[in-house]
């Protein structure tokens, strides 16, 4: 019991993870500046952020809903939290695991949308409101591509278990190199999920200031950072364990590494997006989900099933 | 719960996307938007009210400061209407020196639209990069005239310094640097797929509209108007240069960014064919203080288009009048027209593509005594210590860095 | 034609360049030569013709006689716009412009200075013949 | 002939009141000085049959007793025509032309503001360039206008 609780509150859950958090938004942004031709932040910058956004007044909008305004951050951290203890880090088993977790990850990873989206319209600013407006409109643009790439080795491994997933891998060790479209995808779909550069519509610096995040100040918008940062990490842990099963049986040690070195790629990959495009419009995005992204998780699919049909059996 | 049809949002006179205080509202059904307000004027500080108690030689100095990025155009502008009307001789040498830095400043102001525009697309490396390159060209500015900005490089009968060997070798050795670059943003601009969406398409202001809304400079010219005061109504040593006009038949965003691009180019050309034959001679003549009677109009091409300075003389060491139209003015007319039904997401970028500068628009410090009432007004230190306050009241405590601060600033 | 990240290479390279930032306090706070900076006013130069006063544009530099001969500049730098145009104006060439530009004050009547000469005991070392 | 000493011609024999009201003073610059009552078929003719369709700025002057008008017209954006016009400071009353030439929205907005023109038939609208707030009668680029307060 107790052991539950250091697992949940320390390591792997959530201060590693806050701290896992902070420095993988320094390394984005070192990677980012970097790649600007500019020096970049401190590896201290994200921790000092948060400091002291937390150490300043919180800011409610007369105009504004206070309940949902205040419990929207408060929600959307806890559920990103509540998915990282789902996920396997370096072995086949995550601290808790079930027939189907795949599934609760995928659905935890929804909430923190739907809170911004409720922080944003409680807010009852314009800029707020369209933001809000916003994040739904694109939620419905990459969530589906999201789901069908990721349920795809699901459908490869005959489990919604994602310990039994990375188990189908260890018994079919190339598998992995059919699932690359899926990854491609997920990726995608993931960084629209992050609201990061091009997709990073609802929150529009030159348009509606910062979207749904606008009204929010002092600590509620130091956990509406976090929960992006920890969405970053939580994401990209998902998407190593379903698509990059290396380094499952190589010990705690070699394979906490390896799992790093996993997830930073994911980020690096998310910096390179965020600098070489511009930002879309909404309708553009929500085109190019439909058109290329949907599509391509599809042909995924189809892969899996042929795979399963054939090989497999 | 009701949609959120028919929002009127403002934006500015702060916000993000402008660099300037300038206040839009913008009535919204959904994304789209329905109707433009501008309210202009937020930077109104009285600049040709101000010229009537200046002499002559001081008011050069009072319009440089109009505006920081187009500061020799207004200069040389005013410079060149006065010496009309004192029928001053300016010497060859001097005209071409104004020529050049007055290329050297479309290519500045081009490099910096290009990186505004890159961030109004959410494109922020195009911005770091185009802001990194301009660099070059404001450490050039830097040494020839002595500063980064307002160049003040303009006397009233010539100029203030001339250029030597040394300059003109670093200056060719900068534009080849800057034309390298450039054709890497025209690839750039030409193929990337995020930025030619983004792009085209946007803000059409079709020819016979720029033309009924007598748009100038890169804003008409890329709806294909073919103007452009350099060759239509020669100043300083333009006669003696080649140099093409470029338009574009795009009549859009895109348009404009390609415009802006291919005058880099030409803008360079110019540049070397003018230090290649700047003549020998003095640079400035003498001035007279007082200016005869008389009415001038002086024509500029600005980096954003024609600039219009009308000075009355009265015979004394100040003007009667002077009138600024800044290009601005001329083309923030046509931005309505460019908005029609187009996308909440499209307002940066097309008010920024006719590369809006509201300071040389509103020019005129306010200075009237306006009864402000009791106006509660905090002083810095007194903000820091109520920030302290606050602080303390939470249990954290930045006594001893905020020491460590005093120490640094007295160092 | 088009091709979406096209500047995928560019950026990659940058990885391993040195960044184009200045580290601005501790180098790179050097101005070209000729920078038109604050001024500097000799004492000992002047003759008080006030020519620098009457261009000044922004009424940034006043001369005030101290005793015979000897006069003393204040100048604002809060005012000052840094044009140069007394260094121009100035006939004895008693102003000069250096290139130093860190003038920033967290108190602004530390930005009014006065440039005083010697004691009058000491006759000026470059006396005009025909002022 | 230059183009410009056509021009004036064309004018000058269109309208008498221009002759000897209107010169070329320099190459590519037309000065020309009508009543106001006479104005506005002038400026229908540029446009219409002379071609000068860019008005590229009006400037407003306080003449003393009148206040005078600048219109500057650009025909090909080479040769202007400036057409100056005055009404008294008593009753300073013109109509607009944003029927013609709409850009001049704003610039007869400043007038209105700066110089107390009165513009009939200008669109309703925010003001430009002064302060909402700005006090009535109050304008501030006439020559008895005085700045208050420091500089």
């Amino acid at each position: 019991m107790l052991l539950d609780l250091f697992y949940i509150l320390v390591f792997p859950g959530f201060l590693f993870l806050s701290a896992f958090a902070l420095w993988a938004e320094y390394f984005d942004r070192l990677v980012y500046a970097r790649l600007q031709n500019r020096v970049g932040p401190p590896w201290f910058q994200p921790t000092a952020d948060f400091i002291k956004l937390v150490a300043k007044a919180d800011l409610v909008p007369t105009a504004a809903n206070p309940t949902f305004f205040r419990l929207a951050p408060i929600i959307a951290l806890t559920a990103v939290c509540t998915a990282f203890i789902y996920i396997p880090l370096w072995s086949t088993s995550s601290l808790f695991s079930f027939n189907g977790d795949i599934i609760v990850i995928l659905y935890l990873l929804t909430i923190p949308t739907l809170c911004f989206f409720i922080g944003g319209w409680y807010s009852t600013s314009l800029y707020c409101r369209i933001g809000a407006v916003r994040t739904v409109t694109q939620l419905f643009a990459y969530e589906i591509p999201l789901f069908m790439g990721l349920l795809a080795p699901a459908l490869l491994a005959n489990s919604w278990s994602i310990t039994e997933i990375m188990q189908f891998y260890i018994d079919h060790p190339w598998f992995w190199a059919f699932n690359l479209i899926g990854l491609i995808v997920s990726l995608i779909a993931l960084h629209g999920k992050l609201e990061k550069a091009p997709f990073d519509i609802p929150e529009a610096e030159t348009e509606i200031v910062a979207g749904g995040f606008t009204e929010y100040s002092g600590r509620l918008l130091a956990f509406l950072r976090m929960t992006l940062d920890i969405e970053m990490i939580v994401g990209a842990s998902l998407l190593a364990a379903i698509f990059l099963p290396f380094g499952l049986q190589s010990g705690p040690v070699v394979g906490f590494l390896v799992y790093l070195v996993k997830v930073l790629l994911i980020v690096f990959l998310f910096s390179i997006a965020r600098t070489i495009f511009a930002r879309m419009r909404i309708d553009q995005m929500i085109a190019f989900c439909w058109q290329y992204v949907v599509p391509l998780a599809m042909v995924q699919l189809l892969i899996n099933l042929i795979l399963k049909g054939i090989i497999i059996r | 719960m009701s949609g959120p049809e028919d929002f009127k949002i403002p934006l500015g006179p702060q916000h993000p996307a402008l660099k300037e205080p300038e206040s839009f509202s913008i009535a919204l059904k959904g994304e789209k938007i329905l109707g433009v307000d501008i309210r202009l004027g937020y930077n109104h500080r009285g600049i040709e009210k101000a010229c009537e108690s200046k002499s002559y030689l001081q008011a050069v100095y009072l319009i440089e400061r109009i505006c920081g990025i187009c500061s020799h155009t207004h200069s040389t502008c005013f410079v060149q209407g006065v010496e009309e009307l004192a029928g001053l001789q300016v010497p060859k040498r001097a005209t071409y020196i104004r020529m050049i830095i007055g290329e050297l400043e479309r290519v500045h102001s081009h490099l910096l639209w290009l990186g505004v525009a890159g961030h109004e697309i959410g494109f922020d490396t195009l911005l770091m990069y185009s802001w990194r390159d301009r660099e070059v060209v404001m450490d050039i500015l830097a040494m020839v005239t002595g500063n980064r900005v307002n160049y003040g490089i303009n006397a009233i009968g010539g100029v203030r310094r001339d250029i030597s060997q040394e300059q003109i070798k670093d200056i060719l050795a900068a534009l080849k640097t800057l034309r390298e670059r450039t054709l890497y943003y025209i690839e750039i601009a030409s193929k990337e797929t995020t930025i030619i969406e983004r792009l085209s398409g946007v803000g059409i202001l079709l020819p016979a509209d720029a033309i009924k809304l007598n748009a100038v400079g890169p804003t008409a010219r890329a709806s294909g108007v073919d103007i452009d005061i350099r060759r239509d109504d020669p100043y300083a040593a333009y006669s003696e240069v080649e140099f093409k006009v470029i338009t574009d038949n795009h009549n859009d965003v895109y348009g404009r960014t390609v415009v802006r691009m291919k005058e880099l180019l030409e803008s360079y050309n110019i540049i070397e064919q003018a230090l290649a034959k700047l003549p020998e001679g003095p640079i400035a003549v003498r001035a007279p203080r007082k200016v005869p009677a008389g009415e001038v109009l002086s024509r500029y091409e600005a980096p954003r288009g024609e600039d219009l300075h009308y000075i009355k003389a009265n015979g004394t060491e100040f003007p009667e009048r002077v009138k600024v139209r800044a290009p601005t003015l001329a083309n923030v007319q046509a931005v309505k027209k460019m908005l029609e039904d187009r996308y909440l997401a499209d307002l940066p970028i097309v008010v920024a593509a006719i590369d809006p500068c509201f300071s040389c628009t509103d020019r005129l410090i306010e200075v009237k005594d306006l009864d402000q009432g009791e106006t509660k007004i905090l002083d810095w230190q007194k903000l820091q210590q109520l920030s302290i306050k606050y602080n303390q009241q939470r249990g954290l405590d930045f006594t001893a860095a905020g020491k460590r601060l005093q120490r640094l600033m007295e160092k | 034609m088009k091709n979406p990240g096209k500047m995928l290479f560019e950026v990659l390279n940058h990885l391993f360049k040195k960044p184009a930032t200045v580290n601005y306090p501790f180098d790179g706070s050097k101005m070209p030569k000729g920078f038109r900076g604050k001024i500097l006013f000799h004492p000992e130069k002047c003759i008080g013709c006030q020519l620098c006063v009457r261009d000044c544009p922004s009424n940034a530099i006043k001369i005030i006689k101290i005793a015979d001969k000897q006069f003393e500049a204040q100048i604002d730098l809060g005012k000052c716009i840094y044009c140069g145009q007394c260094v121009d104006s100035c006939l004895k060439k008693a102003i000069e412009i250096t290139s130093d530009f860190e003038l920033a004050q967290l108190d602004p009547t530390k930005l009014k200075i006065t440039v005083k000469g010697e004691p009058p005991t000491t006759p000026p070392p470059n006396q005009p013949n025909n002022a | 002939m230059t183009s410009e000493e056509a021009i004036v011609t064309e004018l000058t024999n269109k309208f008498h009141v221009l002759d000897g009201k209107t010169q070329v003073r320099r190459p590519r610059r037309i000065f020309s000085e009508v009543a106001y009552a006479d104005f506005r078929p002038i400026l229908d003719f540029a446009k219409d049959k002379l071609g000068f369709n860019y008005l590229n700025m009006i400037t407003g002057l306080d003449e003393g007793d009148n206040l005078a008008l600048y219109y500057h017209l650009s025909k090909n954006n080479a040769i202007t025509l400036n057409i100056k016009t005055f009404v008294t400071k008593n009753n300073p009353v013109v109509k607009t032309v944003t029927d013609v030439f709409p850009s001049a929205d704003v610039a007869e907005r400043e007038l209105v503001d700066l110089l107390g023109f009165k513009v009939e038939g200008l669109a309703a609208g925010s003001r430009y360039p002064l302060t909402d707030d700005w006090p009535v009668g109050e304008f501030p680029l006439r020559k008895d206008w005085k700045m208050k307060g420091e500089v």
